[in-house]
């Protein structure tokens, strides 16, 4: 294992420094900037395979650790490191980085260099989120991935895109600020911004509880939780393609892995004073929001809903554990729960992200993400509704996808905790059913009926790629996710430790 | 070795159906339907062999892991094999129908007026077929409830491609859709039953579920404080309720009468022989648990009657061929749920077997009739078809009479221990339930014969007369024939051990004393014939040749009786013209009234509420204040200096007070 | 004996007239000016007093600065008057209210 | 009351009102004039105060020099006097609570209570040959040397801002500059001189297209 | 009497500005009819030449001399030598904006150098005279350069609405000197800080004093209530001028609170901390709502400036070394931000256009991108996104407030964070998503100008991702006392 090598800065820092050499070669050169966006993410992807081979799956303690004294005088440091936490997901961001760039490919016609060199950068940052282990340099990445989101959103969205870019930046800067206001109370208690110090210094029940409720301002609006979600549909809709996948297929994970990261171990008390706040949003956002997928004429909106539905059970996954220590006395079951949180989160990065790059296969054709503008798509795309199909039905949660691992295991953990947590939430096989093939029935089939549709060509070599790159890996993480959740086993083991354990 | 004979059972028609479906084009159509039935025709051979091992040389159970799909806080979620009599019997069933299906589609999905000749929806077609295939061996072949629930969900989903095989017709999509939306509110209830196993058991695995059982009978939830109802009873009504998507029991039954909108051949796979009968399936391999709650079997029995029951009243009034076998179909669930209710397992299993083999024969005679009427499925068109199609016609009557229970038909055997065995229950509803069954006997000879008097005798309609009618070509046929023997032959060598019990083992548990069947088989059954001879005189054969009589009478005698009978009751015409209104029902509460919650949800809640309401105005009065505030600024200096005055006054009131 | 209070109250009394005349005067730039000169004379008498009381000298000294200063302010201000009068042809503090909001 | 007491509520009372007369006259020339009667009264505060030297300087320096300047701006200045009419009623009130309400405030912390005589005690009176001035000005030289030189450079500064602000380099076109040597250099071929011009032969003005072309 | 001479080195940067200043003045009328930017440059030479003297003597230990009326210690040398650094960034910008807008003069450089002069004398200052004339030194030379454009109505305007103002700020800063001295009978700061902390000074008396003293704190640094003239001058001015008063000042006006709050009366921080807390709390509010409705930049970052001085007092509330420092490193960094900011107002206007309006920025991106991303990090630097240092700014201050107890002030500070974080969007939202009026390309007159904007821009981009040095250099420097 190659020990030595910064694989983790070489994450970040190949991709934002590629972005900029994008953004100055490329300039009046599109190919020579989609090439080498190309070059970029596919060896940051490459590079990120190391990750998964070389890990330990035995411990639960950081690895590929780097640790470089920043800024000494606040203790502050440039430390990172990977645990079966986070190790998915920077693989996930390395993944569907390739993915960004390929499908940007013919579509973005309106200086390349900027697009392509604002995703690569926001690729690096995305990977740093996931592996900063100092709780500023984590704050630093999170905030600084806005930047390059909120410039692609209103540079190359849709009609209403400075809105919905303003919008989504202030909301999510305005949750995230109070995070960082925690981080320095932390601080100014425990001399140390590591975010493993904080996991282990004591904390009172008020400031657990303050802390707790600052966290979730940051984590609940990047997620998104109800009712703090209503950017997600906007930003989503009026985002580019490659912007949308990046938005559900990652950054909403970032919220995700906050809770565990940091609500969970660092606030295990008012977790659990307040756990039930959390699972009652999460029941909310699957049934609720589920209903209001279920009315949307918009497709990504439509699919920008189902995604803020599914995330519901990331967030009801992690909080079961104490409803299932007080109610069994025993954590067994809790570990399930938290374990398909963190499926769910992978699997919905897969299957959203598939499901945005479908619509944008379409809308680059049609122009049009209104449903009722389409109609039997499948006589004239016959190989993109397979896709699209085996996206909707992982979407759907249908077991054989990856769609249905993580739900699966949180509905069965959820009964466990109560039996009515677990039977709202798997309302979902109904609702989200509902709104994913009502879509798929009114835009795949049916008969062609305008002139547009009657014109619409099949997936090319490059989309064809892209889709069945996707289909492969949502069907392969359905019928085999032992491999991923070895990785997290001991990580999340360790983890229900901490948010079981009182620090008061 | 046997491992790899299961393995090889199983993934022989996904291999086919992968083939088939991705290299369509470029394999041709004989090349896909080739691969498909060389497959099924493999996993078909293998499940003899297994059948043979298991069923007729009593092999011990059979249970051994695939690959472990994930093991999470101890507990082991694997992909295994469980094999033992009940299990190697579906899957023979299963193979067996499927291969005769896959056979018939060749000459049936010959041509098709939805789709031109150039597009791959003939191997798109086998595709599923053998992709179904695979899912329903993956639920019969499991021996884990993820497994059983995987199979349950790809069979929906299959289903779900099927019936809306003509992705064109948007009765098709929309009748798939609500196959896969009403499978889901009973998948619902399924895999919350899961859940209950998981918390109370701890395990996925059917073998350590079952050991558990006893230690766990008297386990108590508290559903909402201060009412608690017994685990095991909930557990299994949950799975029930899956088992009632999956069977089509009411008020579930709904998708099924519009999945005859996918091809025929598919309406006798997936919908007459193989997975609706899953959910009894579901009941029997749960027997053990099942025999623990009075309750759960009650509910079982109740739904199940009712079924066959009022379904059976509404094939009455069918004009659609295929939707006379599709009530018919549901009528004959009601029979086997029932038999399950009464603890009389072996003999609803024994009546999916015949079921299986009959009703696809009955299907796909149907289907040879609809090829031969070029896919005109209205009765009403047909009439005197029996000169035209002599194969056919011997194929529906031998069908049909299977079907009513006529005395030494497969149908008959199965129904009759059925009825015999509700006779001899004694549980809640067990009375109500003969009754209802009983009734429903005479009903279906009626229905049955009704259509095959429809279709075959009476009058030729006009449509017959103007156009050129000639039987099926043999792929169609020869399917015909290797199911009809089965269907008129298999119930006499199988009776006695399925009432003695023998025949499927320790596979299905019965509490001795509820074991209805044995008392059937002490109390009646003096060798098959016997049984076959006695019978004759017996109520149910009574009522089901009076049936058979009313309908020749009505349908072949007096043809015009029929329409004055519909002027005489009009309301009841119409109530079962509705089918009871569920589907009114349904669409006014749930489809109508979600979409409106969704809408009101949508535009009102989400947008105007908490968008504009929390957000934009927040926004907005921000940008107001900012607006406001601005003005202060007046640009007179005197203003300014005011303003540091009062500053002055109030920070000096601040200190000095 | 003046008791210091006496100054004070006094340097209060001509600081307040000054304040008021700053913010009461709406037309005269000049007159803005002047009370200028009032505030600081009210500061200057405030220092002087102190002085006189802790009979240090330094207050003085510092009253000594003050009136260079505000000399040299005055100068300053007097030019700029100039130039708004040659710029608007008035010095009506109404008509300096293009810069606002 | 003393002789001396008199004498300080009599100045205190004058240079109050000079100061009010100040604010509230219409007129800027008598309003200087007011204030500068306010600064004459104060400066014999100030020599109430012992501090005869500032006391003199004020009367000097300001009453002579700046006051002079004032009156002088505006005079050259030249203002309609008429527009500066209306004063300030409709403000009074709000303002003439606020500035009572300060003074309170003030009154509360300078007044007796914390700054009168029982308080401070009787101030030291300096002896007979006490020289003011030179008692600020060794400190000025020595102790302040610094912020005496601060002074100079801020004195600079006025000069030089003052002058950079109202200097008016106007064009020599502008304002024309007698120039003697010039004027006795001067030969008469320079004041006269013959100018040969062709006759004017009237033509058509080119039209505005032709041009554009 | 015995006169001692006093120790003239550690004043010599001081002096040698003074007769640097002396020389140009005078040069400055032989050379400007022949050499256009021979003042310029000179002026940038002295600044350099100040600088290296400040450098070969930089000192860790506090040295006082004139009779404790000078202060030398690395705090004021630290500042001095930002205040030079960024007053050359100053002056280079304001040259070419200078003869873009035709009134280029030698009394710019003069004045400015004054105005320099002024802020060393604030920043070394230590007794209340000479805190007084050194604040005198700098606005007066400020005034100037502000009406220098005298045929600018607005630039007279804002001329005269300073000159009054601060005058009355002023009276009100000297109103509470003569208490504190009153109370204390001492001018000097630590002689202050001592009778306040024997408890012998008449304390109502000293509250009274401080709340005048910090008003007159509160108006150097544009602080709400006594924010008014900022937004007025900053749009009235030149923005050459503007960015003069935007930046340096500031530094001076944060070491004059430090000398008076920190030095002069530590003892009465029961007194001014609520003040300052009240205080920051209006601007930070004001500052970041009313900024939202503006559309013409320079008024937008004076209350941008506004809101940042908000924060910059939040170092002051905690009253400890590191809230100091930290405010100490706020200041810098927002002056280093604010040439930047201003700087490319500058490099963008030309004869005849000063675009200074939002609107002007209208699709800059397709103008000139390379701007454009500089004015993004300028903006995104502003509002406290990382990885510009801006937000390293905000995360010390905040930190020591924390650190200090007013958690809830750190809450309220971020949200205000956020709304100012709007205003600056629409900059960026200008540049990089409305169409340009015009599509033409858009390059500063001189490309020195691009070069000058890239590099504080970048500078913002290093400091944030390597922010240590600086931080470092802050906290030592007061520690170090």
């Amino acid at each position: 294992m190659l020990t030595s090598f910064p694989i983790l800065s070489t994450l970040i820092w190949l991709p934002i420094l590629g972005g900029l050499l994008v953004l100055f070669a490329g300039r009046n050169n599109d190919s020579a900037a989609k090439w080498l966006s190309l070059i970029t993410v596919g060896l940051t992807f490459i590079l990120s395979i190391p990750l998964w081979i070389g890990f330990d799956n035995s411990t639960a303690s950081m690895q590929f650790v780097e640790h470089i004294a920043w800024i000494p005088m606040f203790n502050i440091n440039y430390h990172l490191g990977v645990d079966g936490l986070s190790m998915p997901l920077v693989l996930l961001t390395t993944f569907t980085q390739v993915l960004v760039v390929a499908s940007a490919w013919d579509v973005i016609k309106d200086r390349v260099e900027q697009y392509m060199g604002a995703f690569l950068i926001m690729g690096g940052i995305m990977v740093g989120v996931f592996v900063a282990l100092d709780s500023i340099l984590f704050y630093v990445f999170w905030e600084a991935l806005l930047i390059p989101m909120f410039i692609v959103i209103g540079k190359w969205g849709g009609p209403r895109r400075v809105y919905a870019t303003l919008k989504f930046f202030l909301y999510t800067f305005l949750g995230s600020v109070f995070m960082l206001v925690s981080f320095l109370y932390m601080y100014s208690q425990s001399g140390s911004f590591s975010i493993l110090d904080f996991q282990a210094m004591p904390l009172g029940m008020t400031a657990q509880i303050l802390i707790f409720l600052a966290f979730l301002a940051a984590f609940a609006v990047k997620i998104p939780m109800f009712p703090v979600h209503t950017w997600l549909p906007d930003a989503h809709v009026e985002a580019p393609t490659a912007g949308s996948v990046v938005l559900a297929a990652i950054m909403l994970k970032m919220g995700g892995y906050g809770f565990v990261r940091f609500s969970l171990p660092i606030t295990p008390d008012a977790s659990m004073t307040l756990d039930w706040l959390i699972i009652v949003l999460s029941l909310i956002a699957i049934v609720y929001i589920g209903m209001v997928a279920l009315a949307q004429n918009d497709m990504k909106k439509l699919v920008a809903y189902s995604s803020i539905s599914h995330m519901g059970f990331v967030t009801l996954g992690m909080f079961l554990v104490y409803d299932i220590v007080q109610s069994t006395g025993s954590m067994q079951g809790a570990q399930l729960g938290m374990e398909g949180a963190m499926v769910q989160m992978i699997s919905h990065g897969f299957i959203s992200g598939a499901m945005f790059l479908a619509i944008g296969v379409l809308y680059d054709r049609m122009h049009t993400r209104e449903i009722s503008a389409y109609s039997g798509v499948v006589n004239k795309m016959p190989w993109f509704v397979l896709f699209a199909v085996i996206f909707s039905m992982a979407n759907v949660g249908l077991p054989g996808t990856s769609g249905f691992v993580g739900e699966f295991m949180v509905i069965l953990s959820a009964f466990k905790a109560n039996l009515w947590y677990g039977t709202f939430a798997a309302l979902t096989l109904v609702i989200g059913a509902a709104y994913t093939l009502w879509m798929v029935k009114r835009v795949f089939f049916g008969p062609v009926t305008n002139e547009n549709v009657e014109q619409l060509q099949d997936l090319n070599k490059r989309e064809f790629a892209i889709m069945a790159t996707l289909a492969v890996a949502i069907i392969a993480l359905g019928v085999f996710p032992s491999p991923l959740i070895e990785v997290m086993h001991t990580s999340v083991g360790q983890l229900l430790v901490q948010a079981t354990t009182s620090k008061l | 070795m046997l491992h790899t004979i299961l393995t090889l059972i199983l993934v022989t028609p996904l291999i086919g159906a992968l083939i088939a479906g991705l290299f369509g084009r470029q394999i041709g159509r004989s090349g896909a339907h080739f691969v498909a039935i060389i497959g099924v025709a493999i996993s078909t051979l293998l499940s003899a062999y297994i059948f043979n091992m298991f069923v007729l040389n009593s092999t011990e159970a059979y249970n051994a892991s695939l690959y472990t799909w994930l093991v999470s806080d101890g507990i082991r979620f694997e992909i295994g094999f469980m094999i033992d009599q009940l299990s190697a019997t579906m899957m023979l069933v299963v193979t067996f129908v499927s291969l005769m299906v896959h056979i018939y589609t060749v000459g049936y999905m010959d041509h098709d007026e939805d789709y031109d000749h150039n597009d791959p929806y003939y191997q798109r077609f086998f595709s599923y077929i053998s992709l179904f295939t695979f899912s329903m061996l993956s639920l019969v072949m499991a021996n884990n409830f993820l497994q059983l629930f995987f199979g349950w969900e790809a069979v929906g989903l299959v289903s779900y491609l099927l019936i809306g095989f003509y992705m064109k017709r948007e009765s098709a999509i929309q009748a798939n859709l609500k196959a896969f939306l009403v499978n889901r509110v009973g998948d619902l209830g399924f895999i919350l039953g899961i859940a209950v196993i998981f918390v109370y058991f701890n395990t996925m695995d059917y073998n350590e579920f079952f050991g558990q059982l006893a230690a766990n009978k008297d386990v108590m939830i508290e559903v909402i404080p201060g009412v608690e109802w017994s685990m095991i009873t909930l557990m299994l009504i949950l799975l029930f309720i899956g088992a009632m998507g999956k069977s089509a029991q009411m008020p579930l039954h709904v998708w099924l009468p519009e999945s005859m909108e996918g091809p025929t051949p598919i309406s006798a796979l997936i919908h007459a022989a193989t997975m609706v009968t899953a959910g009894v399936f579901l009941i029997a391999r749960l027997s053990p648990a099942f025999e623990l709650s009075e309750t759960a079997l009650s509910v079982v029995l109740i739904v199940g009657a009712l079924t066959a029951f009022l379904m059976g009243l509404v094939g009455l009034i069918q004009t659609d061929i295929k939707r006379v076998v599709a009530y018919s179909t549901l009528s004959q669930l009601g029979y086997m749920i029932a038999a399950m209710g009464a603890s009389a397992y072996a003999a609803g299993m024994f009546h999916v077997l015949t079921h299986a083999f009959f009703k696809a024969l009955l299907f796909l005679a149907a289907g040879s009739v609809i090829i031969a009427m070029h896919h005109k499925q209205e009765m009403s068109d047909m009439g005197g078809l029996k000169k035209y199609m002599p194969i056919t016609y011997v194929a529906m009557l031998v069908g049909s009479l299977a079907l009513i229970g006529f005395p030494g038909f497969s149908g008959f055997f199965s129904k009759d221990s059925i009825l015999l065995s509700l006779n001899e229950a004694e549980r809640f509803g067990s009375s109500f339930s003969y009754v209802l069954l009983m009734a429903g006997v005479f009903i279906t000879a009626f229905y049955s014969f009704r259509m095959f008097f429809l279709v075959f005798h009476g009058e030729e309609s006009e449509y017959v007369k103007t156009h050129q009618i000639k039987e099926s070509p043999w792929v169609v046929t020869v399917p015909l024939i290797l199911l009809a023997i089965p269907a008129a032959l298999m119930g006499l060598p199988m009776i006695e051990p399925m009432l003695n019990g023998t025949y499927f083992g320790d596979s299905i548990y019965v509490e001795p004393a509820n074991d209805v069947m044995l008392a059937v088989y002490t109390n009646y059954f003096h060798g098959a014939i016997d049984f076959v001879v006695h019978s004759l005189l017996t109520l149910p054969v009574i009522l089901a040749l009076s049936g058979v009589f009313l309908a020749w009478l009505l349908y072949v005698k007096l043809p015009t009786m029929p329409a004055k009978l519909k002027k005489m009751c009009p309301r009841g015409f119409y109530v079962l013209d509705s089918a009871y209104g569920f589907d009114r029902f349904n669409d006014i509460v749930f489809v109508d009234g979600t979409r409106k919650l969704g809408h009101f949800f949508s535009r009102v809640v989400d947008t105007k509420i908490i968008d504009v309401g929390m957000v934009t105005n927040t926004f907005t009065a921000v940008a107001n204040s900012a607006k406001a505030l601005r003005q202060t600024q007046t640009g007179f200096l005197y203003h300014y200096a005011f303003v540091m005055i009062l500053g002055l006054l109030v920070m000096l009131v601040w200190t000095l007070w | 004996m003046i008791a210091l209070s006496d100054f004070l109250i006094f340097g209060a009394v001509l600081f307040m007239i000054s304040m008021a005349g700053i913010f009461l005067n709406r037309k005269n730039v000049i007159v803005l000016l002047m009370s200028i000169e009032l505030l600081l004379l009210a500061v200057n008498t405030n220092l002087v007093a102190f002085s006189h009381y802790l009979n240090d000298v330094t207050g003085q000294i510092f009253v000594f600065f003050i009136l260079t200063v505000a000399a040299a302010e005055a100068a300053i201000g007097l030019a700029i008057v100039v130039l708004v009068f040659r710029k608007r042809k008035s010095i009506n503090i109404d008509d300096l209210s293009s810069l606002k909001g | 009351m003393t002789f001396e007491l008199f004498i300080f509520y009599l100045l205190t009372a004058i240079a109050t009102i000079s100061g009010l007369m100040m604010i509230t006259i219409k007129n800027p020339v008598k309003a200087a004039l007011w204030l500068i009667l306010a600064f004459i009264a104060t400066a014999g505060v100030w020599i109430m105060a012992q501090a005869e030297f500032l006391g003199l300087v004020l009367i000097l320096v300001y009453v002579g020099a700046l006051m002079v300047l004032f009156l002088f701006v505006v005079m050259m200045l030249d203002i309609n006097i008429s527009i500066l009419k209306d004063g300030f009623t409709p403000y009074l009130p709000l303002g003439v609570m606020a500035s009572i309400a300060i003074f309170s405030m003030m009154y509360l912390v300078v007044g007796p209570e914390h700054f009168g005589i029982e308080v401070t005690g009787e101030p030291m009176n300096n002896a007979a040959n006490y020289n003011n001035t030179k008692s600020i000005a060794i400190p000025l030289y020595t102790t302040h040397v610094y912020a005496f030189v601060l002074a100079a450079v801020l004195l600079l500064l006025g000069i030089v801002a003052a002058i950079s602000l109202t200097l008016r380099r106007r064009p020599t076109t502008e304002v024309l500059y007698q120039n003697v040597n010039k004027q006795v250099n001067t030969l008469a071929a320079d004041r006269f001189r013959m100018v040969k011009m062709a006759s004017v032969v009237e033509k058509d003005l080119p039209s505005k297209e032709e041009d554009e072309k | 009497m015995n006169f001692v001479i006093p120790a003239f080195a550690p004043a010599i940067p001081e002096m040698a500005l003074l007769a640097l200043i002396s020389f140009i003045l005078v040069a400055d009328t032989f050379w400007s009819k022949r050499y256009k930017f021979a003042t310029y440059y000179a002026t940038q030479i002295s600044l350099v030449v100040v600088g290296y003297l400040i450098l070969s003597s930089f000192t860790t230990t506090q040295v006082i001399t004139f009779d404790g009326s000078f202060v030398r210690d690395s705090f004021a040398d630290i500042l001095k030598l930002f205040t030079i650094a960024i007053s050359m960034g100053i002056f280079l910008f304001s040259r070419e904006y200078l003869v873009q807008h035709k009134f280029f003069s030698g009394e710019y450089f003069v004045l400015g150098l004054f105005g320099i002069l002024g802020m060393f004398v604030m920043i070394s200052a230590h007794n209340m005279i000479t805190m007084y004339l050194g604040l005198e030194i700098m606005s007066l030379a400020m005034i100037a350069m502000i009406a220098l454009r005298r045929d600018s109505a607005h630039a007279v305007e804002a001329a005269l609405k300073y000159f009054v103002l601060g005058a009355l700020a002023t009276g009100m800063l000297l109103y509470g000197f003569s208490m504190i001295y009153g109370a204390t009978g001492s001018i000097t700061f630590p002689e202050m800080a001592e009778i306040i902390a024997s408890g012998q000074a008449d304390s109502v008396v000293l509250s009274f004093g401080v709340v005048f003293v910090v008003i007159g704190l509160a108006f150097k640094l544009g602080a709400v209530p006594f924010h008014m003239w900022v937004p007025d001058v900053y749009h009235g001015a030149p923005t050459a001028v503007t960015l003069y008063i935007g930046t340096a000042p500031k530094i001076a006006g944060f070491a004059m609170l430090y000398r008076l709050l920190a030095e002069g009366m530590p003892g009465l921080i029961e007194d001014w901390q609520s003040l300052i807390i009240m205080i920051s709390i209006l601007s930070m509010v004001i500052g970041s709502i009313v900024a939202i409705a503006q559309d013409n930049l320079k008024r937008l970052l004076a209350y941008s400036g506004i809101g940042h001085v908000g924060f910059l007092l939040l170092g002051v509330i905690a009253a400890t070394p590191e809230g100091y420092s930290a405010a100490m490193f706020y200041v810098i960094i927002y002056a280093i931000t604010g040439v930047a900011g201003f700087g490319m107002i500058i490099a963008l206007s030309r004869t005849g256009k000063e675009f200074d309006l939002i609107s002007d920025f209208k699709g800059l991106n397709v103008r000139n991108p390379w701007l454009a991303i500089m004015m993004l990090i300028v903006m995104f630097s502003m509002a406290g996104i990382p990885p510009f240092v801006g937000f390293w700014a905000k995360i010390v201050v905040i930190e020591e407030v924390v650190k200090a107890g007013f958690t809830w002030l750190a809450v309220l500070a971020v949200i205000m964070a956020v709304i100012s974080a709007f205003y600056y969007l629409k900059v960026v939202k200008a540049m990089y998503f409305d169409k340009p009026e015009d599509d033409s390309p858009l390059e500063p007159v001189n490309p020195s100008l691009t070069w000058a904007v890239s590099f504080t821009a970048i500078l913002l981009v290093v400091l944030g991702l390597l922010p240590s040095s600086l931080i470092d250099l802050c906290y030592h420097s007061l520690k170090a006392l």
